[in-house]
């Protein structure tokens, strides 16, 4: 970092922004402990989209009239910040997908389908996110390859001495991996996973949707050679994300979703693609959303993301401590130095949707279940967690009243 | 009452903390298993038939929260003595009349399960219906 | 019909409820003549999904917690909207995806790369949208299928007697055909070929994108298997559109993305799927999307589509008989009793892209261009064409704006 | 001058109804051919060189709409006599100036489409670079 004055942020005045606070839930304020699932959203992001519904709005690219090249400008100038965000070489790169999901499959299945085969193996991580995970293990076996697992240590952290041995009998072709755990915040070394990709001739699938609402992701710093993110995790609206890929990837890729926009010339017999990002995106796109999306990246910006990381390292140390004092309490996972705003935890002999119902009764909203990672839940020897997360808008008395609703649950069912 | 004891009412949590017909059936003549891949919650159920297709005996065994042990117990002790087909088309009203609290749907899922899950068993070994939709709010119980 | 009382509407009044004619566009009021590429949203469309994120906002189906059960009802009641507007015999059988482009795919991918081979034909239309035409031909390539395609005569209407010959040779596993053409507007007889189809053991997948937004589409009269629709034509918002399927096609099928929420249990082996429609739903849903479109069918439902259906209808007879004045414009596709609200026409030398220009400098928008119909263009002999398309908020002047600005084109350019 | 004044100002039409340097070359040192995908525009370049990598003679057909026939014609003109290694970096800001008109991004594609057609029959010929990006404003020009 070069800031000099400390970058810091009030979040009892960004909570102003965000609508929903204005509520009352069961009689008390929310407090919102659910970001990793997704996050709120500021009025400016509302508001972008509901003013491009009401001024600018028409199918993009192909019209000649004033507002398709207005709605052009405002989906194209929306994927430049999206560029920005991810300090990507070019706008080229920069694929709108629905959420990070549909961007893995992208990559699954129109670089796995012509590039794997039996004898090639994919890794992916125990600690992965369904949809890092299931897709690979799907495309892998519908190719003949091999699917292996990076295992975890105690902690929740990859065990990076493993992979030789993971990778042995085969040729790995892919990696895939989170930048940080939904479940555990690990933050994961993605940087070593891809030298070390890169050195088997692999490629490098980065799964980045619960790090880039919290962190700055360089694409080019990972050097990964896709990256995938969500808008709804980050302030911006449902029904958007974004896949990064290299230029040179994404050239030689067949596409994955045919239709219209990403042709170049239908033919009776035969049809030729359109150029990048156009290739990868058939039908109408999701124009309004991308508009939020850029609006989300802005306000975030505006925050800083230096500060909202120290922001959450604050509260996570904090909550970790307030946890630590319970005994009937486990927490799973990395030091809060080695991880982001997320906290998981059983409560002695009270089953986490109890955990999170009770919570729930005095305002406090959290996630209670396998946070679709079932392979790591395994590893840890649980069915579910519960889940606390941390946002911008997260303030202490939250996680007080978090460790009150702890205390309540036990006494009540434990 | 508040909320919050209105769904963790005095025999949520006697059945909850002392289930009743806790433990699996051996032998027995139905068994099926279920999850809710919502959560993980996992719930087997036994079945013991005495004359006819009259259930003797249920036994079962699960994780899960408070609301789905419960309805399970409960649910073991209302269909005891009445024959399958009976309890295979029995509406998941009454069993919800018998927990006898204000349900969200995802709760509703945890109620269920069990219900389900022995509907399974019985079609199993005796061909009485399955049940059908559970609704699609919030997931589907899956079976297995 | 069994209605007694004929349904109207007035156009000039629902224009009131759209935000977007507020504006002037170089100093005129905006005749939007392209609602066949995206049509524009009332207030109650962007309000409803502004007040979703105010209010009501959070991650759906796994949460415990108020706000998470609220949003969840909020998608789920949406798909039932969604459901009651196609008329499908459950909710479980409508999938929610990006636009119909992702919904046709979906099938082509899903269905297609299991039960497609060599020998096997699908059979699409000259008339098809990219969107259902380029996703089967690539899967068709993939898999070693054969890709015919039914014509269409010189009014752009399908020739039915040529279907065995197109047939010859063959097994029809698909047909895939619109119910409505963006290009002529003509009017499909989809149940025949669904009928032709089922005869074959074929599986019938319509593409109801430009039908849905201006008549009744009823799945089951239809008689289809699979039917695709987009948001954003009919009043919604961008991001979202349905696929609906049979349930027993849907069950039987793999799935097509995948990742979170779409799976039963994920082992490091193997995985199994969720029930229907979940098992299609992989990730984050378009949750406010969702909510907007079931505003939008809502809006489309007070208005009435029967209303909506006259009164495009009256609008088309109005400008192809304005447009048969002019005898050096062309027009194409079949008469206005056997079409919806579209005209795609040409001026004699003039290009379509400087008829639109020339248009737009007098706040008319039309569209200009290939519409997404290559295959189509090239039986009509033509590379472009110019398309006016109309809505529930069109209005006759605005035709008569349209055919004033032709003859400035023909002055300045032919 | 109103917009469409502007737009279709003259010249434009000049070169539009009566374009320069029209037809084919046949012989020719080098020829491509491009078409604008979101409209079905096509421009067909033939170039013939004189001495060194001077360009003696350029020739195109095609079809499109006045933008972009206006601006293949003035292109040809503009580049008859210059080498082509000067051409292939020629920046399409020299193209717009002769032009002289506003262009928005979805025009823009049509007026420089003769422009990147040139620059890879050039490439073809004598090995000069290849046109760069030419923005992702509203996709790309393609070329065959
Ligand atoms: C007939 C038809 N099919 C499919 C589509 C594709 O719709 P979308 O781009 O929303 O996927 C369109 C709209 O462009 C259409 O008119
Ligand atoms: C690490 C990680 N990866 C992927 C996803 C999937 O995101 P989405 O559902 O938006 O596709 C999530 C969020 O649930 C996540 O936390």
């Amino acid at each position: 970092m070069t800031t000099t004055a400390v970058q810091t942020l009030d979040a009892p005045r960004l909570r102003a922004d965000f609508p929903i606070f204005e509520q009352r839930f069961h009689g008390k304020p929310l407090a919102f402990l659910d970001s990793a699932a997704s996050a709120q959203k500021p009025r400016a992001v509302i508001d972008a989209m509901s003013t491009f519904y009401e001024t600018s709005y028409a199918n993009v690219h192909r019209g000649v009239y004033q507002l398709a090249e207005m709605a052009t400008e405002a989906l194209e100038g929306s994927r430049e910040t999206v560029r920005g965000l991810l300090n990507a070489p070019s706008a080229r790169e920069v694929i709108f997908v629905r959420n990070a999901t549909e961007g893995i499959n992208l990559v699954a299945y129109a670089w796995g389908l012509s590039n794997l085969g039996p004898g090639d193996l994919v890794v992916a991580t125990e600690l992965e996110h369904h949809s890092n995970f299931v897709p690979w293990q799907y495309i892998a076996g519908r190719t003949g390859a091999g699917f292996r697992l990076l295992p975890v240590d105690d902690e929740g952290e990859l065990q990076l001495n493993a992979l030789d041995a993971v990778a042995a009998g085969g040729t790995v072709k892919v990696v895939a991996a989170g930048v940080v755990s939904n479940s555990l915040g690990t933050i994961n070394p993605v940087e070593r996973l891809a030298a070390w990709a890169h050195e088997r001739g692999a490629i490098m699938v980065a799964d980045a949707a619960q790090a880039a609402p919290h962190r700055r992701v360089d694409v080019q710093a990972l050097g990964a050679d896709f990256v995938a993110i969500s808008a709804h995790k980050m302030c911006g609206p449902s029904g958007v994300g974004a896949l990064w890929g290299r230029a040179e990837l994404l050239e030689r890729m067949e596409p994955f979703l045919l239709g219209g926009h990403m042709i170049r010339a239908v033919g009776d017999e035969r049809t030729t693609w359109g150029e990048l990002p156009h290739k990868f995106e058939a039908g109408t796109a999701p124009m309004a959303e991308a508009v939020g999306f850029a609006a989300a990246v802005d306000y975030l910006h505006g925050v800083g993301f230096d500060a909202i990381e120290r922001h959450e390292h604050e509260l996570t140390a904090y909550a970790l401590g307030r946890l630590a004092e319970l005994p009937w309490v486990t927490a799973y996972g990395p030091p809060a130095d080695r991880r982001a705003g997320i906290v998981s935890f059983n409560v002695d002999g009270v089953h986490p949707h109890d955990v999170a119902q009770i919570l729930d009764f005095d305002g406090v909203a959290i996630r209670a279940g396998h946070h679709c990672c079932q392979p790591l839940m395994r590893r840890l020897g649980v069915t579910a967690t519960n889940r606390a997360s941390f946002y911008l808008y997260t303030v202490r008395e939250e996680i007080d009243r978090l460790v009150e609703g702890l205390h309540k649950a036990r006494k009540v069912l434990a | 009452m508040s909320e919050f004891e209105q769904l963790y009412r005095e025999v949520i949590l006697d059945h909850y903390k002392s289930p009743r017909n806790f433990g699996l059936l051996d032998p027995s003549d139905a068994t099926a298993e279920g999850q809710n891949p919502l959560c993980g919650d996992e719930v087997t159920v036994t079945v013991r038939f005495g004359e006819g297709d009259v259930i003797e005996a249920v036994g079962f065994e699960g994780r899960g929260c408070a609301i789905s042990q419960a309805a399970t117990s409960m649910l073991t002790d209302l269909v005891k003595g009445r024959p399958a087909g009976e309890v295979a088309v029995m509406p998941k009203e009454e069993l919800l009349e018998e927990i006898g609290i204000p349900l969200t749907p995802v709760r509703l899922k945890c109620a269920l399960l069990g219900l389900g899950v022995l509907k399974v068993a019985l079609h199993r070994a005796k061909g009485t219906p399955l049940p059908g939709e559970w609704g699609t709010a919030t997931g589907e119980i899956s079976l297995s």
